[in-house]
């Protein structure tokens, strides 16, 4: 393990080092380092790469949002892919119907899904646990079924040409070009999702998920940050639906919102590592690169991945962030041991 | 859609002989709630295994029809207790609760659903495979006519919830089973076998599931992805009628069916999988704990 | 009867019990005596089987039941008595008390111990078609005693049976307790209740921190001064004086 | 080194490992595959697709090259089905994209092949906007639903009646079906529906809806859903107690062996149009029949069987007719001379009732290339069931076309 995790160690004690610069140096380095991968990616000879980046990234923004909700904020929601689809739908719309550019399509759709946000939260304020579950489960799929049968939001044949952005001339018609919109919304959604956790209100989440009562007792109003965590989660919603949708080549349809796309979401945050940032990051990344190269294998993956799913419970329920934060902590505590007893002598 | 009072009562009719299969499914969901303290995601797979056990023991064996559901009731309760002890098992004793930890049930049963379905799918294949019972000339209620099928299983299907009902409410087992569900500590204390006792309640309610698969085999006929939609009906089911509640699943279930039925007949055809869900919230939001909860348990 | 020998135990990595001895002889009531968090229930549900036990022995009877499953425990005759808000509330109260009875099978003894439950607290036939969610603190604290003796235990450990009950309900349900041990069953009490306890009790231990602190005879643990400074002080114990004599 | 770029490194290599592992062989002609396989549909057509493939390789490959055969499933989603085909277009470096069965997946994947400029040929969906989209890539090999509804329509109105219920499931090629039926209905006759209802795709209680039709007293029920769904609604048409006088049509997935199988009785009488009928006396179609009888044990091919051997065979033709480099310099010049060559298969006549033609214009003209939709019905349901032909209509190029 300590060899795997080598690597990391020497990136984490370098951003590190520049986060005592000031907090956003590491992510503009960071991003500037990010900035030339389909190149790279390109100079492999295979371009595909760069699309599943696109792809890993969208459900990076997915997991990194439902993480707020149910690491945060302790929260269980089985509805978050409905929200995604609210956010594909509204701004696929918007750009088809009324002529919106995406700049303008995606904030709206963003802002829809913050309100959608809004009703998939509701039921947090009387339910916990198996009954929230089912609350959002139910609405997550009536979304769902309302977008299946409905012709204006696609029905059976789904939405198709969605007008892919556009700045002046510069189009984003490829999946090479799309790179940069969609890492650039990663980035942003993770940089904020730490900022989320370093403020009062993150602090109030956590609070709320660990205990509900002391929460209340210290002042917190409870149901109010509950919806708030909903409705920031649905913000990543949105933002990942619209991505998605304006992708090339612009298509959606109600079976990428299922049941079982909410599942291997769920499996990305866990697997990854509930509550941890950038488990949902690791997850997402892990998850769809083992699906992506076992997709020959098509007759047993549901069976191999269903297994992984019921094992990494079973044996890992904290997660990959779970181990690498075990290394971590102890690592800082061989530190400190050291420190001390340098000190002593 | 003009209204009159045959179709009113065809369309209740209807929503009530489906209903009470989703109740028997809900009960099953409902009884591993209590027992396992997880929502099991899973049990739409243990009926559409079920309903191929019965189509294997009717079809390619030749059993008599009735002797069929007992077999595969019993097959499918087994299959049920090796997945308990094999896998859930590890995760109860780890701790229940729906909070940070807790998502790893629906995670599991999720998981479980998977593999069960790719099990099925590399047994009998993706093909839908027709259950044939002949059990005669459809009843005939005037204009309306209800197959025997239906009749046959909503009879059973009140048969299955009595036996549960007298085996929970006067059997020493069914009141030590009870116990386990209400509170795992002080069964222990009562010289209960705890775990001996989830088994049994998980079996069980796989075995309800499995009745209900190959009473609805006939009518549907048998195919891998079956379950999805029984799990999502019945989950509604549980939920209206309050978890944990023996009467509140079958009533449950007789609600969600007459509901989408009419809304199908007189709202729109096309959201009739939404009725369910709608109810579910309604009820959810109105009384958290189910028409016929007794107490709101909140899981920690 | 019941003998504790070096007993560690904890949650998780916590350990809470750091090697505690104590004994039950035949017949007696002994009583544990301490604050909270000191590992008295933690000692409870060592015995009763409901946690693992990392070191030391626990033997009943002369036999040992550490580590042993809880059922095993129970049907040897040892049964723990958990406070009153662990009964079955959407259970009738003669359910609650069948569920007591699980591990026998003698049809006769149970009925016989069913009247005898009744017997000692009459309140519970009344209300013995309602559900015990209905019951009152003190009736819901019958509730679970006499469930405890519908197993016809050799033993019974009862926990805190005076919580958060009134002065005049803890009397009752303690002038019970004493009538149960006087035929002929072995009774282990823990007590935030010192006083109460040391009334009840004809021998006490005191535990602080996973271990005994004192123990003694009731009588003598009253009148020590190191006891009546540190522990009796309480107004639950005060407050129940006047009714005690 | 210190541990900062050390760690970087680390990074980079370990991101650079995976791509290396992508190189494409010369010599190989490669045909990518996508579609949904872990379904009924998907099982028996990849099945077909890849053991015909397989054994034009054993006889010595197209021209002396090898085909390069890889199948992914995309479980009928078009993400999944979109991912899948730029994995094979930009990893696998196909020169010939088959895909997909589903028309909600060929639908986005039309628009990824124009860009691209690959060769894509649909195996089996029958939405009409694949080819409506004008994308100079794309070539459908099974026919047009607007065909379907044309014969159909036309077959209806003559000699059941006017007045029909329609009950459609809610997936791509149903509603195609359902929809272009409705419109022939009232193009044709003028006809207006008698009564629609949408269902679910997977809907498996149809009681209320056939409460309904029975009270609306049609002359027939159509019933667009892919197969089981279809054979549900039909047994349950039965049971609700809607005479056999009724006519029960069905939509092309009528054609797909569960129909008759799970429907049993239910399915005698049922007609629908369809690709190819097992009935079909013509001697090739004989052979076919007892090929397929043999290799898969199975009673009698539907048009899934035909339509997958009929993609390979033309695929065959054109790839034997393309000049092709087959190295990495040419691949786009060897895509485009697959299109060319495919473009230019003309009056193909194998198990399709009907010549198969396409010509070099991106138009829905040029590339719904099967334009002879078969008139077929049930004449014994079951598993041993029984079709007969009730006619064989090629339709003009344009037909439904606005």
């Amino acid at each position: 393990m300590n060899l795997l995790l080598a690597p990391f160690r020497g990136l984490v004690d370098f951003f590190q080092a520049l986060a005592r610069i000031h907090r956003i140096v590491p992510w503009l380095v960071a991003y500037v380092f990010l900035l030339p991968l389909p190149e790279i990616l390109s100079a492999t000879g295979n371009d595909y790469y760069i699309y599943l980046t696109n792809r890993i990234l969208i459900f990076i923004l997915l997991s990194v949002g439902l993480n707020i909700v149910k690491g945060f904020c302790g929260q269980v929601t089985v509805g978050h892919i409905g929200l995604y689809a609210i956010g594909a739908v509204t701004s696929s719309l918007l750009a088809i119907n009324y002529g919106w550019p995406f700049w303008a399509a995606m904030p709206a759709a963003v802002v829809v899904t913050g309100l959608a946000g809004i009703i998939i939260g509701l039921p947090s304020v009387r339910l916990e646990g198996a009954y929230l579950a089912l609350a959002t489960l139910g609405l997550g799929e009536s979304v769902r079924i309302m977008i299946a049968v409905t012709p204006a939001l696609g029905s059976s044949t789904g939405i198709m040409l969605i007008p892919p952005p556009q700045v002046g001339s510069f189009v984003f018609d490829d999946f090479q070009k799309y790179y940069y919109l969609v890492m650039t919304a990663a980035m942003i959604g993770i940089y904020l999702s730490f900022s989320i956790l370093r403020s009062a209100t993150g602090r109030a989440f956590m609070a709320i998920r660990e205990d509900v009562i002391a929460a209340s007792v210290h002042g917190i109003n409870v149901p109010a940050n509950k919806l708030l965590a909903f409705v920031i989660s649905a913000l990543y919603a949105g933002a990942a639906g619209a991505l998605f949708a304006h992708m090339p080549p612009g298509f959606i349809h109600h079976n990428n919102f299922t049941i079982i796309e909410m599942v291997t979401l769920l499996l990305m945050v866990v697997m990854g590592g509930i509550g941890h940032i950038w488990g949902g990051v690791i997850g997402a990344i892990i998850v769809y690169i083992i699906y992506d190269n076992t997709l020959e294998f098509y007759h047993i993956q549901p069976l191999t991945f269903g297994l992984i799913m019921v094992l990494l419970v079973v044996f890992m329920p904290q997660g990959i962030g779970g181990v690498i934060d075990r290394y971590l902590v102890t690592k800082r505590f061989v530190k400190l041991r050291e420190e001390k007893s340098d000190g002593a002598a | 859609m003009d209204f009159d009072f045959t179709s009113l009562f065809a369309f209740i009719l209807f929503g009530l002989t489906i209903g009470v299969v989703y109740g028997i499914v809900a009960l099953g969901i409902s009884l591993i709630y209590s027992g396992l303290d997880i929502v099991h995601f899973a049990h739409g797979e243990i009926y559409m295994f079920g309903a191929f056990f019965g189509l294997v023991f009717s079809e390619h064996m030749g059993v008599p029809y009735p002797l069929a559901i007992l077999s595969a009731m019993v097959c499918t309760g087994l299959l049920g207790i090796v997945i308990e002890r094999v896998f859930y098992r590890r995760l109860t004793r780890a701790g229940g609760g729906y909070t940070v930890a807790g998502m790893g049930m629906i995670i599991c049963g999720f998981g479980m659903s998977v593999v069960l379905q790719n099990i099925a799918y590399l047994s009998w294949g993706a093909d839908a495979e027709p259950f044939p019972v002949d059990l005669g000339e459809p009843f005939q209620f005037g204009d309306i006519s209800l197959p025997k099928s239906y009749g046959l299983t909503a009879v059973i299907a009140l048969l299955l919830m009595a036996v549960l009902h007298f085996f929970l409410k006067k059997t020493k087992i069914g009141l030590a089973v009870r116990a386990v569900a209400a509170n795992k500590d002080i069964a222990f204390l009562m010289g209960i076998n705890v775990p001996l006792m989830i088994s049994l309640i998980f079996g069980l309610a796989c075995a309800l599931a499995a009745a209900a698969g190959v009473l609805i085999g006939p009518m549907q006929s048998v195919q891998v992805e079956m379950g999805y939609l029984m799990l999502m009906k019945a989950f509604a089911a549980a939920v209206v009628g309050g978890f944990g509640s023996l009467p509140g699943a079958i009533v449950g279930g007789l609600l969600v069916g007459i509901f989408e039925n009419l809304g199908a007949a007189y709202i729109s055809p096309n959201h009739k999988d939404i009725y369910a869900f709608l109810l579910l919230i309604l009820v959810l939001m109105v009384r958290p704990s189910g028409l016929f909860g007794v107490e709101v348990r909140v899981k920690a | 009867m019941l003998k504790v020998t070096g007993l560690e135990t904890g949650y998780g990595r916590v350990q809470i019990l750091r090697g505690l001895d104590m004994e039950v002889p035949q017949g007696r009531i002994v009583a544990l005596l301490g604050g909270n968090g000191t590992g008295k229930s933690t000692m409870l549900r060592a015995v009763s089987g409901l946690i693992r036990v990392w070191n030391g022995q626990i033997e009943f009877n002369g036999e040992r039941i550490d580590n042993k499953a809880p059922d095993q425990i129970v049907r040897r005759g040892l049964i723990q008595v958990t406070q009153g808000k662990d009964s079955y509330p959407s259970m009738t109260v003669e359910e609650n008390l069948k569920v007591g009875a699980f591990t026998r099978s003698d049809k006769p003894g149970v009925a016989r111990d069913l009247e005898r439950v009744y017997d000692y607290f009459p309140v519970l036939k009344e209300r013995r078609r309602q559900l015990a969610g209905t019951l009152s603190g003190g009736e819901v604290q019958m509730l679970v005693i006499g469930r405890g003796l519908m197993a016809a235990p050799k033993m019974m450990l009862l926990d805190e049976p005076s919580a958060a009950l009134a002065p005049k309900v803890v009397l009752d349900i303690f002038a019970n307790i004493n009538r149960i041990a006087r035929s002929g069953v072995t009774i282990l009490v823990v007590e935030q209740n010192v006083r109460m306890a040391l009334i009840l009790a004809s021998y006490a231990y005191i535990i602080r921190d996973g271990r005994i602190l004192i123990e003694g005879d009731a009588d003598d643990l009253m009148h020590d001064e190191n006891v009546k400074m540190s522990f009796l002080g309480g107004t639950v114990a005060d407050s129940s004086r006047e009714y005690m004599s | 080194m210190t541990t900062t770029t050390k760690g970087i490194t680390a990074l980079l290599a370990a991101g650079l490992v995976t791509g290396l592992a992508a190189t494409a062989l010369a010599g190989e002609i490669r045909i990518g595959v996508t579609m949904r396989m872990v379904s009924e549909n998907g099982q028996k057509y990849g099945q077909m697709v890849v053991d015909e493939f397989d054994m034009i390789n054993k006889a010595g490959g197209i021209n002396g090259h090898t085909l390069d055969v890889t199948l992914l499933n995309d479980e009928c989603k078009s993400d999944k089905g979109v991912a899948n085909a730029n994995k094979l277009i930009f990893q696998e470096k196909i020169h010939l994209l088959v895909g997909s069965t589903c028309s909600s997946v060929s639908l986005p994947i039309v628009d990824v092949t124009a860009k691209t400029k690959v060769p894509q040929i649909i195996p089996h969906s029958t939405n009409e906007k694949i080819t409506q989209k004008g994308s100079a890539w794309v070539f459908r090999v099974p026919v047009s639903g607007r065909y379907y509804a044309g014969v159909n329509a036309k077959y209806v109105g003559e000699n059941i009646g006017k007045k029909i219920a329609y009950l459609c499931a809610a997936d791509a090629a149903s509603q195609n079906d359902c929809e272009a039926m409705q419109a022939q209905m009232k193009s044709q006759f003028g006809a207006e529906a008698a009564y629609v209802a949408q269902v679910q795709e997977k809907e498996v209680d149809f009681r209320t809806h056939m409460q309904k039709i029975k009270s609306a007293g049609v002359d027939g029920i159509m019933i667009a859903a892919l197969a089981e769904t279809m054979a549900r609604a039909l047994v349950q048409s039965y049971e609700a107690g809607i005479p056999a006088s009724v006519n029960r049509i069905g939509s092309s997935s009528a054609s797909n062996s569960p129909v008759p199988a799970i429907a049993g009785d239910a399915a005698k009488g049922v007609f629908f149009t369809a690709a190819y009928a097992a009935a079909d006396d013509r001697p090739i179609a004989r052979l076919f029949n007892e090929m397929v009888r043999q290799r898969y044990g199975i009673h009698a091919p539907d048009h899934d069987f035909s339509q997958a051997y009929d993609l390979v065979r033309i695929v065959e033709i054109a790839l034997g007719n393309a000049d092709l480099k087959l190295d990495s310099a040419n691949l786009a010049a060897d895509r485009t001379a697959i299109r060319d060559a495919i473009a230019n298969v003309k009056g193909y006549q194998g198990l399709a009732s009907g010549p198969i033609s396409f010509c070099a214009e991106a138009t829905p003209q040029c590339r719904d290339g099967n334009r002879t939709a078969v008139l077929i019905a049930y004449t014994k349901g079951g598993k041993d069931y029984v079709t007969e032909v009730l006619a064989r209509v090629t339709m003009p190029v344009d037909f439904g076309l606005k």
